[in-house]
C-alpha cells in the first residue's frame, strides 16, 4: 500500500478529515503500521510543520484527535480576507446553512451541524444578525434546543409568496438520495414486488 | 411518489435510432428506411409488451419513419416534369431526420465527456471552509448588499453534498459479489424443486440491490423461455406464482 | 504586512477558504499586491505543490477560484476514512440537458426538446433544484419564455475554471460507450418476445 510518501498520505488524510480530525488508532489502521510508529510519524510531522516558515497551516492535537488549522501568526491576513470588499456576500458556511434551515425547519444547530459535518454557531449567528433566520421554538426533550426557521424577510428577500415555492430539491438533505430518472424502473420493478421489500435501498 | 415510468434505458426517440443505426452499422448518412423502421418497431413492441409508459415521442418518431420511408417507395418521376435542365438537387426525404441526429449525437457525446469530468472531480476531496465569522465586523451588510439568490443557495447545497463527510466507524467494505445469470438460475431452480410448489414473485428478489436485481430478473425470463419454469397469476393484481416444470432438465448444462 | 513567507499566507488563506476558494482579486486584496503579481505568485505556488512528493494536497483552479484539494492518488487512503459523496451523479437525461444548455445558452425549453426530442421538464428541474442552470433571462416574443444558463456551481461541479473549457463538440464519434446494459436487457427481452427476431444486433 505505501507506495507514496507517508507524509503525503497524511497531510491528505488529515485534510480530508477536516474538523473531526484523526486518532492514533485510526491513522494506524489506514497506514497498516502500529500505533507506536503512527504516534511517532504523525508528530515528526506536527514538528516539521511547525518549523516549515514557508508553511501556513500546521498540525493541533485537540482531545486525542489531529487536525490541520491554520497557524496563529496568520490571523491577521484571514481577518483581512473577511474584510476585504470582495467578500462582501454571505460565506458559503452561511449559504449551506440557510439552505439547510430553509428546506429543513424547524430544525436544530446540533441536525445542521451533523450535515454540513462542522461547526455552525457562527453561521448561524450572522443568519439571525440579518434577519433572514429566527428562532422558531424548542425541540422536545432534555436540552430543549433552540429550533430555528426561516423569516418573513427571508421570503421576501428570495421573492417567494411562501415556503412551498422554493425549488424541489432531488435530493434529501439528509443526504439520502433522492429518487433519480434513471431509477424508476428498478423503483417500480421494486414496487411491482410487493410492499413488503424495503423500497428504497438509499 | 409519482410514477412515470420512464421509457428506460432510452433518452427518446433519437437516442434509440442512434443505438439501432450504431448497433446495425449503418451509415448515418444513408439510412436503410426500411430496415430501421422495422427494428424500430419491434423496440417498440417490446416497451409495450414491457408496459412501459410509451412517450408519445416514440410514436410520433415511429410515424415519421413510416412517411420518410414510404416517401422514398414513390416513383421518381421528377425528370419528367423538369422543364430547365438546371441541375436540380433533388431532397432526400431522409435529410431531416439526418440533420437531428446528427445534431443530437454531438450533445450525447458531450454529455459523455460531462459525465468523465463529473467523476474526474468527485474523485477529489475538499474541505468545508472554515467558520470565519469571529472576524466579520460589526457593520453588517445590509440584505440589499448581498446580492445572493435561490441559486447560490442551491449551488451551496450542491457543494456540500458533494463533499465527503467522515466515517464515524471504520467500516469494513463489502465487497459486492458479481452473481452471474447462469448462477442465479440455478439458484432459483434449485430452490423451487426443493419446494416442490409456488413460490411468489417478489421471492425471487432476494437482495434489493440493482445489480442482483436485473441478473435475478434475467434468470427469471431465461428460465421462462427455456420452460424450465411457469409463472402465472390467478386474476388480475393477484400474486405472481413461479414455479418449477417437473422434470429432469438441467440447467447450464454444458 | 509581510512580515511572513508569502507562500504561508497563501496557505493559510486557502485553507481558510476552503471549497468557496479564493479568487485573484481576493488575494491581491489581501497580500496587497497587483493582481499580475498575485496571479504569478499562485501559480509558482500550483505548481511546487504539485511538484513535492510529500504533500497530499495540491491547489486546483475551479470557477475562477482556488482551491485546496487533495492528490487524486490520495483517494484510496482517503476512501479508507471518508464517506463516498452522497451525491447521486447525474441522469442520463439530466447529463444530456445540461450539455445542450452549456453549449447553447441561453436555451429556452423548447428548443432543448426540439434537440432532445423529448420532454425535457423533469431533468431541467433536477438541474435547477442542484444550482446547475438558473433562468439567465426571457427570450423575445410571445411567450416570453424563460432561457436556461449555467452556474457557478456548473463549472465547480465539472471541475472546469470557465466555460471555454468544455470540451469541444465533435460531429464524428463512433464509439459504443455506456450501451452494454441497454443491450443486455434488450437482448434478453428480445429473446423471449420470441425467436423470429434477429437477437444479437451487434
Amino acid at each position: 500500500m505505501h507506495n507514496h510518501d507517508i507524509d503525503a498520505v497524511i497531510e491528505s488524510l488529515l485534510f480530508a478529515a477536516g474538523d473531526e480530525g484523526l486518532s492514533i488508532s485510526q491513522l494506524s489502521a489506514v497506514l497498516d503500521i502500529s500505533m507506536q510508529e503512527a504516534e511517532i510519524t504523525i508528530n515528526r510531522l506536527k514538528e516539521s510543520y511547525a518549523d516549515q516558515k514557508n508553511r501556513g497551516i500546521h498540525i493541533v492535537e485537540l482531545a486525542g484527535a489531529f487536525q490541520l488549522a491554520t497557524k496563529r501568526e496568520m490571523t491577521p491576513y484571514i481577518k483581512k480576507l473577511v474584510e476585504s470588499p470582495v467578500t462582501s456576500t454571505l460565506s458559503q458556511a452561511a449559504l449551506e446553512t440557510l439552505a439547510i434551515v430553509a428546506y429543513r425547519q424547524p430544525i436544530t444547530r446540533m441536525t445542521i451541524e451533523e450535515i454540513r459535518g462542522v461547526k455552525t454557531d457562527r453561521p448561524l449567528h450572522t443568519l439571525v444578525s440579518k434577519g433572514l433566520i429566527k428562532e422558531a421554538g424548542r425541540a422536545e426533550g432534555a436540552g430543549r434546543a433552540i429550533l430555528y426557521g426561516t423569516t418573513h424577510e427571508f421570503l421576501d428577500y428570495f421573492g417567494l409568496n411562501d415556503l412551498s415555492q422554493l425549488p424541489a430539491l432531488t435530493e434529501d438533505i439528509d443526504g439520502a438520495e433522492g429518487e433519480e430518472e434513471t431509477d424508476l424502473f428498478f423503483k417500480s420493478l421494486q414496487s411491482s414486488l410487493g410492499a413488503d421489500q424495503p423500497a428504497d435501498h438509499e | 411518489m409519482e410514477y412515470s415510468v420512464k421509457v428506460d434505458a432510452f433518452e427518446g426517440p433519437l437516442d434509440l435510432l442512434l443505438h439501432l443505426i450504431q448497433g446495425l452499422e449503418i451509415d448515418i448518412y444513408d439510412i436503410p428506411m426500411a430496415e430501421i423502421s422495422e427494428q424500430y418497431m419491434l423496440y417498440i413492441r417490446a416497451m409495450k409488451v414491457l408496459e412501459l409508459n410509451l412517450a408519445s415521442e416514440y410514436l410520433v418518431m415511429a410515424s415519421t419513419l413510416l412517411a420518410i420511408k414510404s416517401r422514398m417507395l414513390l416513383p421518381k418521376h421528377e425528370e419528367s416534369w423538369d422543364h430547365d435542365d438546371a441541375p436540380f438537387e433533388e431532397e432526400d426525404p431522409r435529410d431531416e431526420l439526418v440533420e437531428r441526429l446528427i445534431e443530437y449525437r454531438k450533445y450525447k457525446h458531450a454529455a459523455v465527456e460531462l459525465k468523465e469530468k463529473e467523476q474526474e472531480r468527485g474523485s477529489f476531496y475538499t474541505k468545508a471552509p472554515v467558520d470565519l465569522s469571529q472576524f466579520e465586523t460589526q457593520k453588517q451588510d445590509s440584505l440589499e448588499e448581498l446580492q445572493i439568490d435561490l441559486h447560490d443557495l442551491l449551488g451551496a447545497f450542491n457543494k456540500l453534498m458533494r463533499r465527503k463527510k467522515l466515517k464515524k466507524p471504520m467500516s469494513t467494505k463489502i465487497s459486492r459479489q458479481e452473481v452471474s445469470i447462469d448462477k442465479r438460475m440455478e439458484e432459483i431452480l434449485t430452490d423451487l424443486r426443493k419446494l416442490n410448489g409456488p413460490k411468489l414473485f417478489h421471492e425471487m428478489f432476494p437482495i434489493t440491490e440493482k445489480p442482483h436485481m436485473v441478473i435475478s430478473f434475467l434468470a427469471v425470463l431465461e428460465l421462462m423461455k427455456r420452460n424450465e419454469i411457469t409463472i402465472r397469476q390467478e386474476h388480475n393484481f393477484s400474486d405472481i406464482l413461479v414455479e418449477a416444470f417437473e422434470g429432469v432438465n438441467l440447467v447450464a448444462q454444458p
